[in-house]
């Protein structure tokens, strides 16, 4: 089985209730595919996504051996 | 210079031993700027007990590496050293600290203020705060 | 606090120093900005052996007094620090110290910046160089 | 006598050769006639003014008692 492993931090990490998993890549083209597989009934909120630890858009290709975490605004410095 | 550290520092020996141990900047930096963030114990309304930082270990060493890079491409400075806690704070606490050394002070007031900003709006680190009426998340400006 | 003197200082002790007695700023202040102006050992093409300040005492202190209250007027700014040297300095020797304390990191890096252009444009300092093609007077941008 | 104390700094200290004098105020109306009976044939300089110690124009009235400088454009900081 071919594995995306998916981080969550913050809020999201607090209302998902788990800060990482693994998803089947199986039918996942973008980012925007596994967001909606793991979000659930999470309802909309504000998400920023980074993919292998870089910025990425919601429609950017993701694949297997990809890590992909969601993440709400950052409040650094 | 990038560290990242859930121990506590002092910003002003921190920039100082680092000025000392750069020995070959001695003499050739007419400017320095520094900014220290540091945690508030009052905020929107509320008194902070203390605040936990949680940040994306790896992610945040990479883009401070990137932004450093990319302030020593764009101005004429001479090093850079940036300095930020996750974890635990409490209040007084430093936060960040950003220092700059260059030539002359244009360039080094820039390059400081391009790097705080920065590392405000892009790393990824998040604030939770603990005030006297619980626990909450820090929502950007 | 302005400060006006000969003697040598190290501008990191000097604001840890200033903080520390300030009891009253910790928690208060989420942003502190420094600037150093220091004597670099080489400028417009020459080796740079000493320089002595010359400064208008009095009038020094008046200005730089003026200029302080200026910037606590014109931004929201909890504190600022301004220490002076005159007299003779070698190489690498800090010349100028200016911190600022403030809720925000945007009054700080405003009012910081306004205190050392003042001081730049208005302060009564002369530099004069001893290089090793001899004494001169800097002269402004 | 009435008299207005005079004050020079850096080049122009250096060129006129001393730092100080005591001018006597009988004919003087403003900063500018004081450098005209002090500078002698110093020549075109750039001098700025200050009077009581704060900045001035050259036009600005002096009068006994005051204490005026002559200096070049600073450079501190």
């Amino acid at each position: 089985m071919n594995l995306i492993q998916v981080r969550y931090f913050a809020g999201i990490r607090e209302r998902l209730g788990r800060d990482q998993e693994l998803v089947d890549a199986e039918g996942i083209r973008c980012a925007s595919d596994v967001w909606s597989r793991v979000s659930g009934a999470l309802g909309p909120v504000r998400v920023l996504v980074a993919i292998n630890q870089e910025y990425a858009a919601m429609d950017h290709p993701v694949g297997p051996g990809d890590e992909i975490a969601f993440f709400p605004p950052v409040t650094g410095g | 210079m990038i560290r990242v550290q859930s121990d506590p520092f002092d910003p002003w020996q921190e920039v100082a031993a680092y000025q000392q141990q750069s020995g070959s900047l001695a003499g050739r930096f007419g400017a320095t700027t520094v900014f220290v963030g540091s945690l508030r114990d009052f905020s929107q309304g509320r008194q902070i007990r203390e605040m936990t930082l949680e940040h994306y270990a790896g992610m945040t060493e990479k883009h401070l590496e990137k932004v450093s890079r990319e302030a020593m491409t764009r101005w004429d400075i001479l090093d850079a050293l940036v300095i930020h806690r996750y974890g635990r704070l409490k209040p007084a606490d430093p936060i960040v600290l950003v220092a700059v050394w260059s030539a002359h002070r244009d360039e080094a007031f820039q390059a400081c203020r391009y790097l705080i900003d920065e590392l405000k709006t892009r790393a990824p680190f998040w604030k939770n705060e603990a005030t006297d009426a619980g626990q909450r998340w820090v929502v950007p400006d």
